[in-house]
């Protein structure tokens, strides 16, 4: 038996039998589908399209395309005072508005080198660590709904509420705060507000315990996630991923215990990291878990903070907020761990304006969404829906 | 063969699970979380039962500094526009017109008992592009820009979005203007003709302001 | 030159310490460390051997920068150049840090890509070009990224003259 | 069955009434379980879905229109009814429009067989239950017609898995009810229910004579969830992953019949299990000594009652499962059907085998 050619990818064969005969085989026809999925998808978080090439519910290969929500932040930056670009800030990853105005405020008072208040670290801390709740709570909720569990989502909102409540008492805004200033924060902590947090974090505990039971330990749930989208550790450091999605990987990697800002050395909490045990390293059940894991981490940050917390009568939370902010020639890296992961900017600084010269934001959701045409190769539609929802991407962010 | 029957088993026990917790919220629907403001002290009483709110008819009440509407009380606008320099969108446009000497009773004190030195014919915010970052209330000096508990105004013509807080008309403007370029060309004549006497002119007569515009 | 290493602080000191086993290996291909004390960073002179480089610092034992945490582009406009700053760190055995500086011409310039070797370069690029236009030879997929594909002008370009209409749309607001 | 003189007494006299030569009391009859569905269906199943998940999610649900939102239904429909009627201009015209007719057809045509009481049973045939279970796989040609029709990739996929999920699920679900029939040893939905009837109330139902029949009544419930498309096997119309599924392209009127297909299908299932093993019209209240409870809770309408009561049971776990589960993957969904619950559905069919020839 000889073969002759073969065409058309191998549906086609043409053959010599042993007697001489000729012979054409011919597979089933099937050609590739492009799916379109998004920009308006329910599963694809906000405007992601992602060019889907199918081989029935096979992906082929999935290419993100980004920028229907580009607003032009960089560009923003140069044209305005660098108070004024806190806002923005906000704006990016609009899930976790404290936790980005955070990096961008430590970055600049980096470069301004000013000595801030105890009680003004306190205050920001508490309330970017109840944000990466409030991040983590949409995360989780809108992962179970990607997977079509609608009932754990609205308990999440559910808690999430009383978050927004917290933030909104002490900033004034529910979700774009303008709260972290440079140098400072907008307002002091109102007098019970340490009190209701206390309250908040014993309210929400048992809400976490019944979420891990309802959703996390759902076998649906762990089948729909374990084995899925597997990214091993050093392909994961090579794509630059950070946050939980590294530490979904197996990666020991937290900006607030290796690259410590603000006053998280003094706080004693636990980097999650996934065993093994429940989901396979690497997986969208252990980047969840860590999700899961890290809302407990924060409560106890929460709580020591609230004990650690100095009282300061008739406290001025903007007292060393420079009158003209101007900072001296140079250039300055600066990163938060972001609940999605290290929300870095990059800001240049001429010495002569009171305007960055250039102010790049290093989104975390940009670089761990660069893995997605890797991660979705060869995986069923679900699963894909599945990764995206793992990567937990707020296309704020991703597209500024 | 034994995975295949603990699988059976922990999918039947997890679903129990999960369907116990559902029918325990399902009876707990007979209690409701209520309206309490997060300032109230048993905001947190009720932790079980419903939480969501019939908005128009119940509302959770805001917070003391909660920023929503943007307004300006302009009679303690003294003119200065530094909240027009802070604004990172734009959305605050001012005009403003000196007063002249024998004007300034007219324009009258700010409510701290600061002499206001400026007509402020224009004080337009447009509140659609306003995106309540609050940077303006911060910056004023005399605490006329503030932030209302308004949640709800949305309009059908973004025209109506623009908010006009001025506190002159468009007319009385005109004379104002007028009357100051014809003071500044005498005072430059003045100046010319005396070296640098300072300039003191008698008053015509005084203007009342014009009530602010909502 | 003793005191001002003195005057370093450890996290500055060690990148010096990774930037001098780089210095001993490519001489002249790289510039003097800058040792400011908010980011340290040396620049790639020989703009070739940038790949070279790359390579040695992610694979070096000494080195191990296998993080690239961030790449922006950059303009300067008053030396002619474009430019990008690469905040690579290693995560794992060391804890050093360190910044890169790549120049290249402002007028169809181009710069090797980096993109095999740390894989989040590609996407970093791909802004990167998109904003400020630089090309980077051996990009396997070298589009616009946030804008979109026909946009023209480069936006972050400091001489950056937006465009009158998009698709009929007028464009500056 | 004590009660069936009288009841036949009543039938007899309905069914005799006639307006001249038109015979309105067989009119009647027939048409009381429709009126019955549609209510049910356009207005209290869908309303009662809303209230149930709300309240499972802390929530109020719909309470603006009529007290606590009763008529929302309603007002729904009427929305419905006004909106623009979209035919898709590259669609199969044809396809798209008949698609839910198909669809809303086949689930209300096996409604002629289930009884809702003695008397009420629009067709009493004596091959009820398979005609039942024959007639539902109509709805994969509705579905398959509205997801081809589209011309939308989305609904295709909606449309082929549905089929998929259907079709395979037919197996598990018939072997199951055919156990019922085998215990009862007629495939008369009427004479299954009557074998289950009698003065001890829920203590005649197969569920409860039977040491195997759990098996099977598990096993038909979790096929029925599939066949109806209900979570966690809603995967032809997964929301996050395909949009709608096979109904994206449809608006107005066509979906609203879509939408009430499924409701009524989610019904005839939850019938068609009240039936087959929990002893459908008949009371589950046994009569304990003097006190005839069975007896009192007997007749005509009480057996309507009770079988739309144990239908709404059923609809109340249906939908209190999907507000509880995630979704399943078309892979892990075919697992389930082939490697699961077509071998327990074989192996309960032959204990129930054993059974029957040991009593």
């Amino acid at each position: 038996m000889q073969e002759l050619g073969k065409a058309e990818s191998n549906s086609i064969r043409i053959t010599r039998q042993d007697d001489q005969r000729v012979t054409i085989e011919k597979d089933l026809d099937t050609e590739h589908m492009v799916l379109s999925m998004g920009p308006q998808h329910p599963s694809t978080h906000g405007v992601l399209r992602l060019e889907c090439i199918t081989d029935g519910e096979v992906i082929v290969e999935a290419e993100p395309y980004l920028g229907y929500l580009h607003r032009c932040f960089e560009k923003h930056c140069e044209k305005i005072d660098y108070p004024a670009i806190v806002p923005y800030t906000d704006r990016m990853d609009y899930l976790a508005g404290m936790n980005s105005e955070l990096a961008y405020c430590i970055t600049v008072e980096k470069l301004l080198d000013i000595e801030i208040p105890r009680r003004v670290e306190f205050i920001r801390v508490i309330t970017s660590e109840l944000n990466r709740i409030a991040s983590h709570l949409v995360a989780i909720g809108t992962y179970a709904i990607d997977l079509g569990a609608f009932t754990p989502f609205l308990f999440c909102f559910r808690d999430r509420e009383h978050i927004m409540n917290l933030l909104e008492w002490i900033s004034g805004a529910r979700m774009l705060y303008n709260y972290i200033w440079i140098g400072g924060v907008a307002y002091d902590a109102p007098a019970d507000f340490k009190k209701r947090v206390a309250e908040f974090v014993t309210y929400f505990r048992p809400k976490a315990v019944e979420l891990y039971k309802l959703l996390t330990e759902n076998e649906i749930f762990v089948k729909r996630t374990k084995g899925i989208g597997i990214m091993p550790a050093d392909v994961a450091i090579n794509f630059a991923w950070s946050g939980p999605m590294l530490r979904g990987s197996g990666v020991k990697w937290d900006l607030r215990r290796n690259d410590p800002y603000s006053v998280y050395p003094e706080l004693d909490f636990d980097v999650p990291v996934p065993d093994g045990k429940f989901s396979d390293v690497g997986d969208c059940l252990s980047r969840h878990l860590v999700r899961a894991l890290e809302m407990e981490e924060s409560l106890k940050i929460i709580e020591q903070c609230l004990d650690k917390m100095p009282e300061q009568q008739g406290f001025d939370p903007r007292a060393v907020i420079p009158k003209k902010i101007r900072p001296k020639a140079g250039e300055v890296y600066g990163r938060a761990e972001n609940p999605r992961g290290e929300l870095g900017y990059y800001i240049v600084s001429d010495g002569k304006s009171t305007k960055p010269v250039r102010c790049k934001a290093r989104s975390s959701c940009f670089v761990n969404l660069a893995a997605m045409k890797d991660l979705s190769k060869g995986q069923l539609l679900p699963d894909l829906v599945a990764i995206i929802g793992s990567i937990d991407i707020v296309l704020g962010e991703v597209d500024r | 063969m034994s995975e295949y029957f603990s699988n059976i088993k922990t999918s039947a026990t997890t679903i129990a699970t999960g369907m116990a917790i559902t029918l325990k919220h399902f009876f707990n629907a007979v209690k409701r979380k209520g309206d309490a403001g997060i300032d109230d002290a048993d905001y947190f009483r009720q932790v079980d039962g419903l939480c969501t709110l019939q908005y128009p008819r119940e509302a959770v009440p805001t917070p003391p500094h909660g920023r929503y509407r943007l307004y300006c009380h302009i009679d303690d606008c003294i003119g200065c526009r530094q909240c027009e320099r802070a604004c990172p969108v734009e959305c605050i446009t001012i005009d403003t017109i000196k007063a002249t000497n024998d004007d300034l009773a007219a324009c009258g004190k700010t409510s701290g008992g600061q002499q206001k030195r400026m007509w402020v014919p224009v004080f337009d915010i447009d509140i659609a592009k306003c995106m309540t970052c609050g940077i303006c209330v911060s910056v004023c000096p005399t605490e006329c820009l503030y932030h209302t508990p308004v949640a709800d105004f949305s309009e059908f013509d973004v025209k109506n979005m623009l908010y006009h807080f001025g506190n002159l008309s468009k007319i009385e403007a005109e004379a104002k203007r007028k009357k100051l370029a014809e003071q500044q060309v005498q005072a430059a004549k003045e100046k010319a003709a005396a070296g640098d006497a300072p300039a003191a002119k008698p008053a015509p007569k005084p203007k009342p302001a014009a009530p602010p515009q909502e | 030159m003793e005191e001002a290493a003195n005057q370093m602080s450890p996290a500055v000191l060690e990148s010096k310490a990774a930037y001098d086993i780089i210095r001993e290996r490519f001489g002249d291909a790289v510039s003097e460390f800058d040792a400011n004390p908010t980011m340290p960073f040396f620049e790639v002179l020989d703009v070739d051997r940038w790949v070279d480089i790359a390579l040695y610092m992610r694979d070096n034992s000494l080195l191990q920068f296998n993080y690239m945490a961030c790449l922006s582009g950059m303009d300067y406009p008053e030396e002619e150049k474009l430019g990008i700053v690469c905040n690579l760190e290693c995560i794992g055995k060391y804890a050093h840090k360190i910044a890169v500086k790549v120049k290249c011409k402002r007028d169809g310039g181009s710069i090797p890509s980096v993109s095999c070797v740390w894989h989040t370069a590609n996407w970093h690029e791909r802004e990167a070009y998109d904003m400020y236009g630089m090309v980077f030879e051996g990009h396997p997929d070298l589009r616009r990224i946030l804008c979109p594909e026909d946009w023209t002008g480069y936006p972050l370009r400091k001489d950056y003259q937006v465009q009158e209409t998009y698709h009929g749309i007028k464009v500056p607001y | 069955m004590s009660s069936s003189p009288s009841l036949n007494t009543w039938s007899d006299a309905l069914s005799g009434l006639s307006i001249g030569w038109f015979p309105l009391g067989l009119v009647i009859i027939a048409a009381i379980p429709l009126v019955f569905i549609a209510l049910y269906a356009l207005t209290y199943g869908v309303y009662g879905e809303r209230k149930i998940s709300a309240f499972m999610q802390d929530r109020l649900g719909p309470m603006e229109v009529g007290f606590w939102g009763l008529l929302q239904t309603l007002a729904d429909i009427l929305k419905l009814l006004q909106k623009e009627d979209i035919v898709p201009k590259m669609a199969d015209k044809f396809l798209f429009v008949i698609g839910p007719g198909i669809l809303f057809v086949g689930s209300f045509l096996a409604f002629a067989v289930l009884p809702f009481g003695p008397a009420f049973i629009g067709a009493d045939l004596n091959v009820g239950l398979f005609y039942a279970v024959g007639i539902v796989a109509l709805e994969v040609v509705g579905i398959l017609a509205a997801g081809w029709g589209s011309n939308n990739k989305w609904a295709l996929y909606g449309a082929v898995r549905s089929v998929a999920q259907i079709v395979s699920y037919e197996i598990p679900a018939s072997i199951a009810l055919l156990c019922a029939a085998m215990l009862a040893g007629t495939l008369s939905m009427q004479q299954i229910t009557m074998m289950q009837a009698g003065p001890g109330g829920f203590m005649h139902w197969f569920l409860f004579t039977n040491p195997i029949a759990w098996l099977p009544f598990l096993i038909y419930f979790i096929s029925s969830l599939a066949e109806t498309n209900r979570a966690p096997f809603d995967i032809p119309e997964a929301e996050s992953e395909l949009v709608a599924g096979y109904f994206t392209e449809y608006s107005g009127m066509k979906f609203a019949v879509i939408f009430l297909a499924e409701y009524g299908s989610m019904f005839m299932v939850s019938a068609i299990i009240s039936i087959a093993f929990l002893g459908g019209w008949t009371s589950p209240l046994p009569n304990i000594g003097g006190l005839e409870l069975n007896a009192m809770t007997s007749g005509p309408v009480w057996g309507a009652f009770w079988i739309i009561m144990k239908g709404f049971f059923f609809i109340f776990v249906q939908m209190w499962l999907r507000w509880t589960l995630p979704r399943l993957r078309v892979d892990q969904l075919m697992y389930l059907c082939w490697k699961v619950l077509t071998p327990f559905s074989l192996i309960a069919f032959v204990l129930t085998a054993v059974w029957v020839i040991n009593h």
